[in-house]
């Protein structure tokens, strides 16, 4: 009781700063100095037309390269952990159900297929590699569930996985080379805004990160479904 | 290479460890290790350019775009050495994890090269957000490592792992808050943006959120660094972890946390320098205290590291007053800190129980103690490590700007770790190693890279320091070529030692007045004296030579140091150098560490005083000693003061006291002479340097050494009727040694000519005779194995040597005439005649007679009386120990008969100081303006009184035989066992009725209820880490909440 | 509409706080922590919304021209991204850990892994 | 060096006089102590005939070294603090050895003998000796200090050390004497020297009955001849000294006999009058009473 009082007088406390912050928040009316940057400069610079992924993928690309380094390390010490345990035993399969199966078998295909869209189409509409990678472990989750015993190769998706960073990472250092800096996506031509082959290496480091994350998805789930239940 | 190689060279490595066969696992380690070794090429040879040319730090873009639209890198001398700190750091960790790498494959591996990679990364962006996610990723490496590294596989680590997750999903949500509300504020999440924008004057409507925004961003870095008490999570996992990845939690975590909440400051200003100094120093003192009661050395190792991270975060607090010099001093803690802390933790695997006891395995590897040693020393901050020469900056510019209660904190806490880094020291030397060491090659390997490094480190801060190098000295690279000698015979070092000081004194002597001549003799020809006791140990003595000779170097070094930083510095040296002497004694663990925490209590107060000095002068990059006069009123009385109590320490004036009985009585036989002898002259030297620069001083209208003179005569009283009750012979003289020094303090402080004068002639008697004693003692305890005197007697006819030598020296401290002990007695009443102040001379009176007390008791119950029977075959005490004995007796002999070839000297130089009341040397006697004293005469005649009965008894009886034994009678019986006819026991019984209660251990007690109270306090704070980790995050809330009370309601 | 979604954010902070303080099964304490990061994220979109304004991507709606005047601020929007990957990674993490914690002891309970203290 | 040798044979002289006049001063004053006890007494050349008999004794039997060298350290310190201090005022003949050295070598020689019988007597391996010496010491080095006080206090009001400076500044009147110029100091000295005469009440040292006679139980024939000879050379020295610091000093031999005689009587005279201490009690008797006046005197002067 008086661990919850006490609680209630911190989480008082902090949201009081929190108020403050709330109350005192009046939204800006014109766009701040960065902001005006991007809405100005993103299109002619990097011919991105999505904002956001130009930002995402280049200005702050060191970010994204440590946003999918986090998933990298969780996805190795999932694996890693849950490796260690004991390894599922056989067991007699829970009948999933036909409507399952069939479902799964049908949209599987078309999952993948839109997650693809979603990264490869990221540099122009909304979407990108992370809400890509993650409509296709989605669908890797479908399969899992439809048939519990299924057996993933680890080593396949340990290698797209790893083959997905090293090029990304080669493709940020030949920023360096190429054009005016690490991850600089000018390596190649910025082609027309709009169209699909535009924006540089955008498109490119995209997809890697969508298959990247994909993949690393996919070996979270895969160690989780493949673990002894306790 | 550009500095993103270093991000970009991680990266890749750890993607690449991902396309390796799970069952290449020696390969995967080769791509861990090499890309950890480029990494740290990388750092160092930007840290070479920087440190070479000194260029301006260099901005590295990403995406082509200026900042602040992309996110941009700096790489400066600061980035580059903490870098390189933290690359290095990773590789050794890797080499000393190897086989637990290999074990768990290459993911392991890849989680810490990521770890390594997302450090440098914290060090080297500009970007605030950009830090998050390196923070993030730390986050989630650390989990893992710690996840990985359960050692010893019952879940411990995990435990402690998850209770970090909780607090650190805490600490990102407030950070998140807080990056984008300051984002709104600023338009902009670049580092040098927002401060720029901050400095230029931030919208009003905005300020209230931005400084909220602030406070989140602030308080959840700051919690990065485990601020006290908001820490029990990093202490589980300091205790859990593998000692490798400790390392790197302890090392490079802690170096680039720091780093960030440098960058949050400069964005804050100057308004959070003091929420950084407060958190910074509470953290600093609070887990040092709370690292006293700790029993594991892990955990107790994680204290310390929290302690350190907290005094950096100090010093970060201070930079308003500390401005360029924050970096070195900075610097030098940080660096001390994370070597040796990562040292100290690959080590720590060599031994298999966690409890510090444990360490004693390491005995039996000296290259493992020394390089112990090393990381302790680092630790405490003594020379010549960069810890030392940073706190002397810091020390000096806290004083100059007033800031004295910060500085007080800082150094009690540092006592504090002193206290219990030594102690743990002491328990690796003395305890009984109840386990074997077990570490392999490569383990080793860096281990001694942090060794090498830490000496590399100490002499890079010696050459930045301003002041001399002192890796460069001669005294003590002569004594750290020991270290090198160690494998030779221990005749051959004893030799070379005498010789180096010898020919040392010879190459010098011309260059010291006549004050400083006496003690550099008393120094190094007295040195090089009872040295040659030393030549009595067979085999290698391992360790003794380094200690001895660090001393003597400090010793050496102290009289010929010129500004208060040499004087200072070798103060320290001979400090520790004693330490590690007194340690060797079989049973002085407890008492070489109240020595060493007095020592180094009193070497604060030195500090302090010589900041405060430096502070009230015209700023000087030197502050000579000489300047001390120059001080006026109000600071030169508090000067005087610390430095005073400073230098009592040393002498053990009472009050200070209670190391030196054992200390002094539990040392080795030829190390007790050298203790007691000589260094106790250091701190005489001390005083004297004191006297004679800043004379009379007074506060609050007390004339300063008015009270010193109390205190001499009170010590001299208590010490000599301490020694009286002692059973023990060699505490006896150490006790007796207070007395001593009591009266060479009472002299000085009379402020007269021939209270200097008698001073003077203590320190020469003391060093004589109780050299002698002790060596005389000591030889016979080595003989019959015990020193309880009662156990003793009768040993005048099997050891007569070291009888003569105890006789004489006996006669010469009780001052009878005609031994040099006379003149000393002799120039004290003519002292006194002159004083003003009569009531403590009564003390004195009382204190004189008494010593016959304990000096009978010495030699009667030693060498008169009943001769056991377990010691009827007992010989001579060895050759090398009576040699130096003799050449004492003879030495006495001539101080006693010419007291002028030596006195006259320092007579006239003690003129200067005083003109009046000088003493006359002509002819044989020796005349002051109130009475006379002629020695040669009085031995003479003495001696042909003495001789003529002498000559008379012999003729008469020369048919006498010395009967049995038990030939005699008592209580009409005849007696057959010694041990119930030696009376020897309780020997003063009668006194200790009438007088003991003057020698109740009140100031024993004393310390002991500050030791007890502080230990009581840290078990009591203990009790908040109740190992549960949601409580812990609580601690974390309270924190924020009251940090944030403090800084906002301010 | 800016300071609703900036409310409910950080009221869910305070939920999944209060959520992750008072909860003694781990699990549970897991589930608050993700209920949090949806408030901080929430909080982190809201801060970059602009009345009137439409999402920053260039198409035949916002001409490149005028973007400044029609878009609202796309840094928190790449931002949020980023702590979504990394709130996601931070929880898969602590379930691996809850699932060896309860290999090691068969129990969920916060408060039965408390033999490291002091 | 210019050594005026007839030194010699005068300090020969003044020891052979003082050790006479012990004798026969040392058996009047036991005599007066027993008629007080209502006994008979000794002869009064009771101390002449103890003395041929023990010089003429021949021992055979030493316990060792430092047995021997006792009584001569004993007799040493005795002869030694009679030369060491002028006797007569004045007279260049029996200003003895004073040149060697001033009060302060007399103060610091008084402990001579001490240490050498102590250590001779402790050699013996006779429990009762080193009890006695435990004894003696405790209780000397309280009684001394109430006279080291006194000297000093003395030493400062006449600005000297030097004993013959201190009586010529007591010449002129019974009334320049220290003991009416710094009353005091006098006080406080003679409590000390009741401390140090080895008479009752502060007797316990060699006390008679319960332990042989102390520290000198072993030492027969001839070592005990040196010590009983230094059992009279030693309270007149040391009364000489009293009498220069305190009585005006003496300026001829009678002077000298009649100032000792009355001195050594003060501390008989109290001795029969008080029962002995224990040696506990002896120091907490001079710490209660004669110290404070020690340290009044030194304040006051």
């Amino acid at each position: 009781m008086i661990k919850r009082l006490i609680a209630l007088a911190l989480l008082a406390a902090v949201g009081s700063v929190f108020a403050t912050l709330l109350f005192g928040y009046t939204p800006d009316a014109v766009l701040n100095l960065t902001a005006r940057y991007y809405a100005e400069h993103t299109a002619a610079d990097l011919g991105a037309a999505n904002i956001v992924t130009a930002i995402v993928v280049t200005y702050r690309g060191l970010d994204t390269l440590g946003e999918v380094t986090v998933l990298f390390l969780a996805a190795s010490i999932v694996g890693l952990v849950l490796a260690q345990g004991t390894q599922k035993k056989p067991r007699t399969p829970v009948p999933v159900g036909e409507l399952l199966t069939t479902g799964a078998r049908f949209l599987l295909p078309m999952i993948l297929l839109l997650g693809v869209y979603v990264f490869v189409n990221g540099h122009l509409t909304p979407g990108g590699g992370f809400q890509g990678g993650a409509i296709i472990a989605s669908g890797i989750l479908l399969l899992l569930l439809a048939d519990p015993l299924k057996h993933f190769s680890h080593g396949l998706i340990s290698a797209i996985e790893s083959v997905a960073g090293v090029i990304y990472v080669s493709i940020g250092l030949a920023g360096v080379f190429l054009a005016g800096g690490f991850l600089d996506n000018r390596i190649l031509p910025l082609g027309t805004l709009g169209d699909l082959a535009s924006a540089g290496a955008i498109p490119l480091i995209y997809s890697l990160i969508g298959l990247k994350v994909g993949a690393e998805f996919a070996s979270i789930l895969a160690s989780l479904s493949e673990t002894e239940e306790l | 290479m550009s500095a993103l190689y270093i991000i970009a060279v991680g990266l890749g490595s750890a993607f690449l460890l991902g396309l390796l066969n799970e069952r290449q696992r020696g390969l995967a380690y080769m791509i861990t290790l090499a890309a950890l070794t480029i990494m740290s090429a990388i750092s160092a040879s930007w840290l070479l350019i920087f440190a070479a040319t000194g260029a301006h730090p260099i901005d590295i873009l990403t995406a082509g775009t200026q900042p602040p639209f992309a996110i941009n890198l700096r790489m400066g001398l600061v980035e580059s050495a903490l870098t390189l700190l933290i690359n290095l750091t990773g590789l050794l960790a890797a080499i000393h994890m190897g086989d637990s790498l290999l074990a768990k494959g290459r993911r392991a591996m890849a989680v810490l090269v990521i770890a390594i990679m997302a450090l440098c990364g914290i060090v080297l962006t500009r970007d605030i957000f950009n830090l998050f996610v390196f923070f993030e990723l730390i986050v989630i490496a650390t989990g893992g490592l710690v996840l990985l590294s359960d050692a010893d596989d019952n879940g411990r680590a995990v435990s402690a792992g998850f209770k970090y997750l909780i607090v650190s999903q805490f600490i990102s949500i407030l950070l998140l808050i807080g990056i984008i509300f300051a984002y709104h504020a600023t338009g902009t999440l670049n580092i040098d943006g927002m401060a720029e924008i901050v400095g230029s004057g931030i919208k009003p409507e905005l300020a209230t959120a931005f400084s909220l925004a602030f406070f989140l961003m602030f308080i959840a870095v700051v919690a990065e660094l485990k601020p006290f008490p908001a820490n029990g999570w990093a202490l589980d996992i300091y205790e859990s972890a593998h000692p490798g990845f400790s390392a790197i939690f302890s090392a490079a975590t802690g170096s680039a946390a720091l780093f960030a909440v440098d960058k949050l400051l400069l964005i804050g200003g100057a308004d959070w320098l003091p929420v950084a100094t407060g958190i910074g120093i509470v953290t600093f003192v609070g887990a040092n205290l709370l690292a006293l009661p700790q029993t594991n050395d892990r955990r107790l190792l994680g204290y310390s590291s929290i302690a350190q991270t907290g005094l950096v975060l100090t010093i970060l607090g201070q930079q308003d007053i500390l401005g360029e010099h924050t970096l070195f001093i900075a610097g030098g803690l940080l660096f001390a800190h994370a070597v040796a802390k990562a040292g100290l933790y690959w080590l720590s695997d060599f031994v298999a129980t966690r409890s510090l006891t444990g360490w004693a395995a390491l005995q039996e590897r000296p290259l493992l103690v020394f390089a112990f040693v090393t990381f302790a020393a680092m630790l405490a901050g003594l020379p010549p490590f960069p810890g030392f020469y940073a706190k002397w900056e810091l020390v000096h510019i806290l004083a100059a700007e007033g800031r004295l209660a910060l500085l007080a904190l800082i150094l009690f806490g540092a006592l504090v770790e002193a206290g219990y880094l030594f102690r743990w020291f002491g328990y690796l030397i003395k305890r009984e190693p109840d386990q074997e060491v077990s570490c392999n090659t490569v383990q080793i390997i860096p281990v001694f890279a942090a060794v090498l490094a830490g000496w590399a480190l100490g002499f890079v801060w010696g050459e930045l320091s301003g002041h001399s190098n002192l890796l460069l000295v001669l005294p003590l690279l002569f004594a750290l070529a020991f270290l090198l000698l160690e494998w030779a015979p221990a005749w051959f070092k004893n030799t070379l030692a005498i010789g180096g000081m010898v020919t040392f004194f010879l190459q010098t002597y011309a260059e010291y007045d006549p004050l400083r001549l006496i003690f550099a003799v008393i120094f190094m020809i007295g040195g090089a004296v009872t040295l040659l006791a030393s030549y009595h140990a067979h085999g290698r003595r391992i360790g003794f030579y380094p200690a001895a000779m660090l001393m003597f170097a400090g010793m050496i070094l102290l009289i010929r140091a010129t500004d208060t930083f040499g004087f200072f510095a070798s103060w320290e040296l001979l400090t520790v150098g004693s330490y590690f002497l007194i340690l060797r004694g079989k049973h002085s663990e407890p008492h070489a560490l109240s020595y060493i925490i007095f020592s180094l209590g009193g070497a604060f107060l030195i500090l302090t005083a010589f900041a405060l000095a430096a502070a009230a002068v015209p700023p000087a990059p030197t502050f000579a000693i000489a300047s001390l006069g120059e001080l006026v009123q109000p600071v030169a009385p508090w000067v005087f003061l610390l430095l005073a109590v400073g230098f009592m320490t040393k002498t053990a004036a009472i009050g200070v006291h209670i190391w030196l009985p054992g200390a002094h009585a539990e040392a080795e036989t030829d190390v007790s002479p050298m203790v007691s002898g000589i260094l106790l002259k250091a701190g005489l030297y001390g005083l004297f340097v004191l006297l004679m620069t800043m004379g009379k001083q007074s506060l609050y209208g007390v004339e300063l050494t008015y009270v010193m003179l109390w205190i001499g005569a009170i010590t001299a009283l208590l010490g000599n009727l301490m020694a009286i009750f002692q059973e023990d012979a060699k505490r006896l003289l150490a006790y007796s040694s207070i007395g001593q020094m009591g009266y060479a303090m009472f002299g000085l402080a009379l402020m007269n000519h021939l209270g200097w004068l008698l001073a003077l002639m203590f320190v020469i008697n003391h060093y004589i005779y109780k050299s002698m004693l002790f060596l005389s003692v000591g030889g016979v305890a080595k003989r019959t194995g015990t020193r309880e005197m009662y156990k003793m007697g009768g040993l005048i006819t099997l050891m007569p040597l070291s009888f003569i030598a105890t006789l004489i020296g006996i006669i010469a401290v009780s001052g009878v005439p005609p031994l040099s002990g006379f003149g000393g007695r002799w120039i004290f009443y003519n002292a006194i005649l002159t004083a003003d102040s009569r009531l403590p001379m009564v003390l004195i009176f009382l204190a004189g007679p008494i010593a016959f007390l304990y000096l009978f008791r010495l030699i009667h119950t030693i060498f008169l009386g009943q001769l056991k029977d377990e010691h009827r075959r007992i010989k001579e005490a060895p050759f090398w120990i009576i040699l130096p004995q003799m050449i004492y007796v003879a030495l006495l002999m001539v101080v006693a008969v010419v007291p002028g070839m030596v006195l006259r000297h320092v007579d006239a130089y003690i003129s200067r100081f005083f003109p009046e009341g000088a003493l006359n040397w002509e002819g044989m006697s020796i005349t002051s303006q109130f009475g006379y004293w002629n020695p040669v005469a009085i031995m003479i005649i003495v001696g042909v009184i003495f001789m003529l009965l002498f000559s008379w008894l012999l003729f008469v009886n020369r048919k006498a035989q010395k009967v049995k034994q038990f030939n005699i009678v008592f209580s009409a019986e005849r007696p057959f066992r010694p041990e119930t006819t030696h009376f020897a026991w309780n020997f003063f019984a009668p006194y200790r009725k009438a007088m003991g209660f003057l020698v109740q251990p009140f100031v024993t007690r004393f310390w002991e209820t500050v030791t007890d109270l502080l230990h009581t306090a840290a078990d009591i704070t203990r009790r908040l880490y109740n190992g549960n980790g949601q409580i812990y995050a609580f601690h974390f809330l309270v924190f924020v909440v009251a940090v944030f009370a403090m800084k906002m309601g301010i | 509409m800016a300071h609703f979604a900036m409310a409910t954010g950080f009221l869910l902070i305070l939920i999944g706080a209060w959520g992750a303080l008072t909860n003694r099964n781990l699990l549970r304490m897991i589930i608050a922590f993700t209920i949090a990061d949806s408030g901080v994220n929430l909080v982190i979109i809201a801060v970059g919304y602009m009345h009137g304004r439409t999402a920053p991507i260039l198409d035949s709606a916002v001409a490149a021209a005028d973007a400044v005047q029609r878009i609202i601020d796309p840094v928190p929007q790449a931002l949020v991204l980023t702590a979504i990957v990394i709130g996601v990674g931070v929880t898969a993490l602590m379930l691996a850990y809850v699932y060896r914690l309860y290999e090691k002891r068969r129990s969920l309970d916060i408060g039965d892994f408390t033999e490291l203290k002091g | 060096m210019d050594f005026d040798w007839m030194k010699i044979p005068y300090a020969f002289l003044t020891v052979f006089i003082v050790v006479n006049y012990g004798f026969l001063m040392t058996a009047l004053i036991q005599k007066i102590g027993a008629r007080a006890g209502r006994r008979y007494g000794i002869p009064i050349w009771q101390n002449y005939v103890d003395m041929i008999k023990n010089y003429g004794l021949r021992s055979s039997i030493t316990h060792g070294v430092m047995f021997y060298l006792g009584p001569v350290f004993r007799l040493s310190g005795g002869v030694g603090l009679l030369l060491f201090v002028p006797s007569i005022y004045g007279s260049e003949m029996f200003s003895n050895l004073s040149f060697a050295g001033d009060l302060i070598l007399a103060l610091y020689f008084i402990f001579f003998g001490t240490l050498g019988m102590a250590l001779g007597a402790a050699e013996s391996g006779h429990p009762h000796a080193a009890i006695g010496i435990t004894r003696g010491l405790s209780q000397v080095s309280m009684a001394e200090l109430p006279f080291a006080m006194a000297v000093f206090s003395v030493a400062l009001q006449y600005q000297t050390l030097s004993v013959t400076e201190i009586v010529a500044a007591q010449q002129g009147g019974i009334m320049s004497w220290t003991l009416f110029t710094n009353p005091l100091a006098v006080a406080a000295a003679m409590l000390s020297f009741l401390g140090s005469m080895m008479r009752p009440p502060f007797d316990v040292v060699i006390a008679p009955q319960e332990i042989p006679i102390g520290p000198p139980t072993e030492y027969h024939s001839s070592y005990l001849a040196l010590m009983q000879t230094n059992r009279v050379i030693f309270p007149v020295a040391k009364i000489v000294i009293y009498m220069n610091l305190f009585f005006g000093g003496a300026t001829n031999w009678p002077e000298l006999f009649l100032k000792v005689f009355l001195l050594y009587l003060f501390s008989a005279f109290v001795g029969v009058c008080f029962p002995r201490f224990r040696v506990e009690q002896s120091i907490r008797w001079f710490l209660v009473w004669a110290v404070p006046l020690g340290i009044l005197s030194i304040v006051l002067v």
